[in-house]
């Protein structure tokens, strides 16, 4: 589902973000991303959506090299990949509903099946009474669980995480990962770059382990790894 | 990749004016401001060009003094030659006898001068009313070659004056015009393209999500027009009422002067409404769309 | 609670300048095209009042004509008084065969019927010029009065219609520059205030930090200043140069009319420069201050 | 140094975030802030800083009833607090180093001052090489960490941390709490809101739980406490 193939990225202020990285991520994997501040996790997932483009090498998602996909196929290929943003990055002037609504919009789901579906979603994540609120009257973590819910409304086939439980208490946020595990076994694709040692720990998926932009170490049914 | 719907535009487009409401009262009042500028240059040059079209019609005749020896065929003939020429509206015959009489009243207190005269020393003439100024020189070039025809005398230099004067105001203003449409639309661009970038943010992330870009733009698109829309009626309200009242005011204090060449203010509205809503709701499109260009490329 | 030093702002207010550049070089221009316009309509107006005071001048003079029976000493007695009349300027004595030369050079082609008078009926007369237009009938009803005068003569109603001309002329030019100032101070605050509306959460960052007001102000109120400033430069130097072109233009094509009564370039721009620089220098920082505000309360 | 009474708060939109509230944190303490996501902790943290205010009841920091204090104080009692927002609030338009610098400027450092202290506290957070990017060239970790130098730089006496590892690896985590309590052995007043049970376990200090908006539990050396 996920190639990389050598590929590096350096930022244009000379920052090596990614290099040399060589990746496989098959259909149905549950893959956590792990590995310090600025190891390069976030960098890695841009690529997968085309935010930032590999200096080089190849990135191939659901067997298409996007390296050279023109800008216009873009916002097709994000569809097909549910993202939680590490900062969230939630629409200022829509409230909760219209955030995840807008998920639906664009692909120009009927309103009837977004009426259906969005109140339903929202009680996954617990924010049924929240509604109505724009996203500064949230506190941080249910801006995230917005944002969580935002990345799986449409059933994309891959679903990526950049550090979604970073604000929430480890009582939810291991309902989020029951959550994540369910959608991983109807078949989609999980990625998930995480600092929460006790969760990697507890789930026993594959690890893979960055360091300094690169892999430092892959291993299924892997550990947190660190400061053990 | 089909647009997206109408009616998600409809919406989209003025839920974002409500909430960006502080963003939108600037933006349709800065658009108002400039056309209200723009308008009030519009009605000022139309009534001058107006004004100097009037004053130009009142130089329109040509004199033809006919020779004193002319028969009357002769003299009939001359008249209908010269009302058949292209620029030529009208032939009024004047006899010596009509032009001495006209010349006493016209001396006023010293006519009584022109009683000590033996004989009337004054043709006969012919009066040339012109539909078109620009015609004056080739009428008169041809006409002097006519036979029978004394002299061929009109306003020469008082008309080219007031060609040239209507020329220059209308080339100035027209330049005018041009140049303040130009900087309207520069500063309805400007203001337009200032608050999509106060969005860029939210531009960024619908990108991010997987929006195309027609459907980002979709919104802004109608929100642009909805703003120049809603400027140019705003400033097409002011102008109306503001000449109205000046029209008026006009009117009654200088009643028996320029006033009886003002144009009214229900006729020029029409034009100003129509200038107005093409550049506001045509700069607010188009500028939504070169300012959001910028943030779509993510 | 002291202000921060003044090094600080000036390096925070170019920093920010840079770094918002695209939104900087939009400001500058919105409000440099604003004062364009206002530029244009400064001129023109300015232009247009000149000459009708010209005008205006050309008719600043009263015909006096003598009883035929005055000795020359009465005629000198009435020529002293009325130069001594408030609103005189100068008193010249046109003697009856100097205005009998007149009349036939004025009446041209039809002059030589004035060569079968028996005798000159013309009288004596002063003309008098007029310092200040309006005091035209004053003087007129004092000289009525004297005894030897035959008639007093001015052109009333012109000079009437011209003093009425010029005053529409001078409360409509008012009237529009002040409307103008309004709308550009609006367009230019307006533009400020969106601006400002962008960077609403770096305002409220700082405020959260426990920056004053006034330290967040500082920059952000040099910044409105150089804006302004900046704006006004831009629109004197490109109002100079297109006032210069067109003057020359003119002068080319029309030496011998209107041109003459223009005013040149060197002279208006003084006027241009310093109505941009208050103009905008001023609304820039009181626009910056004002928006502030809204953000500055958390 | 921190004493709440009988304080509530009530958004405009109908949540009571804080509910009849009764604390006192006294100075030189070590305060962690526990609770479920949504539970007011954050809001409880905009109080003490006058971003909100409460609905009823008094605040009163460092001996100042801050519930009527002037608009033109609240300057002042910032100064006096050093904060790490849960979401960093970074100067967008600086850079990280002026991102520390401004927080000195506004006490009227003098420049020789901040030119000294500042590449300081850098080196202490690990960002000595990253001064002069910009907060969006930087990861999320980064940025909190830049978040956590500018609370620290001015020495205030209180420091208030809300979610401050959250996007943190455990290890940089374990790093920033040393400087926390080492900061806090200075004589500041600690105050940190968090969801990492684990620190919390470790330090055993005063832990205050909140759960919708009411104090649940306030115990010395105490645990996280959820999901055991
Ligand atoms: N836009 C950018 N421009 C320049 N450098 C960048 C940019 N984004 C990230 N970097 C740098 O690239 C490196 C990797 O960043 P990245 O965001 O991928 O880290 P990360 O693994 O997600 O870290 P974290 O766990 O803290 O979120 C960091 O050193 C960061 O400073
Ligand atoms: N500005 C606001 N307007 C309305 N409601 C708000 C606002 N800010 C917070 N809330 C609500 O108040 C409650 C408490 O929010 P707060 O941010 O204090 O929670 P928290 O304990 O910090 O949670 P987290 O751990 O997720 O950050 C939440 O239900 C939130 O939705
Ligand atoms: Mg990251
Ligand atoms: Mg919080």
């Amino acid at each position: 589902m996920i190639k990389m193939l050598n590929v590096s990225k350096k930022y244009n202020n000379g920052v090596i973000a990614v290099a040399n990285m060589n990746l496989n991520i098959k259909r149905g994997d549950f893959v956590f991303l792990v590995g310090p501040s600025g190891a390069g996790k976030s960098t890695f997932i841009k690529m997968l959506l085309k935010e930032e483009n590999p200096t080089s090498g190849h990135v191939v998602v659901d067997d298409l090299d996007i390296t050279k996909l023109h800008r216009r196929k873009v916002p097709e290929l994000r569809r097909k990949i549910g993202v939680v943003f590490q900062d969230f990055r939630l629409l200022p002037n829509k409230t909760v509903y219209e955030n995840i609504a807008f998920a639906m919009e664009i692909t120009e789901t009927k309103p009837r099946d977004i009426r259906k579906h969005v109140p339903m979603v929202l009680s996954i994540v617990g924010l049924a009474d929240k509604q109505k609120m724009y996203p500064d009257q949230l506190s941080g973590g249910e801006q995230q669980r917005v944002s969580i819910a935002r990345a799986i409304i449409n059933n994309p086939p891959i679903l990526i995480a950049d550090e979604p439980t970073g604000n929430l208490d480890p009582e939810t946020s291991r309902e989020i990962m029951k959550l994540l595990l369910q959608i991983n076994r109807r078949g989609t694709t999980v990625l998930m770059a995480t600092h929460d040692k006790e969760i990697v720990d507890l789930m026993k998926q594959r690890v893979i382990a960055i360091e300094k932009g690169r892999v430092v170490r892959d291993e299924l049914g892997g550990k947190y790894g660190y400061a053990d | 990749m089909r647009i997206n719907s109408f009616g998600y535009n409809i919406k989209e487009c003025f839920k974002n004016l409500w909430r960006n409401r502080m963003m939108s009262v600037a933006s349709i009042s800065s658009v108002a401001a400039t056309l209200v500028i723009l308008g009030i240059i519009f009605v000022l040059i139309v009534n001058i060009s107006a004004m100097t079209q009037v004053a130009k019609d009142q130089f329109d005749t040509i004199q033809v003094y006919l020779d004193d020896d002319l028969a009357i065929d002769g003299i009939e003939e001359i008249g209908t030659k010269m009302i058949q020429l292209q620029g030529v509206q009208d032939v009024i015959f004047e006899a010596k006898e009509e032009a001495l009489e006209k010349m006493k009243l016209d001396w006023d207190q010293n006519g009584y001068l022109l009683d000590g005269l033996e004989s009337n020393p004054l043709p006969n003439s012919y009066i040339i009313v012109l539909d078109d100024i620009n015609y004056a020189n080739y009428i008169v070039n041809t006409i002097q070659d006519y036979d029978g025809i004394e002299e061929v005398k009109y306003y020469q230099e008082v008309i080219e004056n007031i060609i040239k004067i209507t020329d220059v105001i209308r080339k100035v203003g027209l330049m005018i015009m041009v140049i303040l449409i130009a900087i309207s639309t520069f500063i309805i661009s400007n203001t337009i393209k200032i608050a999509v970038h106060s969005r860029r943010r939210e531009i960024n992330i619908m990108k991010y999500v997987g929006a195309t870009n027609w459907f980002i733009r979709g919104p802004f698109l109608l929100e642009g027009v909805v703003l120049g829309l809603l400027g140019a009626i705003l400033s097409s309200v002011v102008i109306y009422f503001a000449y109205k009242y000046s029209y008026d005011a006009i009117m009654e204090q200088f009643y028996m002067f320029i006033s009886a060449y003002l144009i009214r203010a229900q006729v020029i509205i029409k034009d100003v409404v129509f200038l107005f809503v093409i550049i506001g709701s045509g700069i607010g499109a188009l500028g939504s769309l070169a300012s959001l260009r910028k943030y779509l490329d993510v």
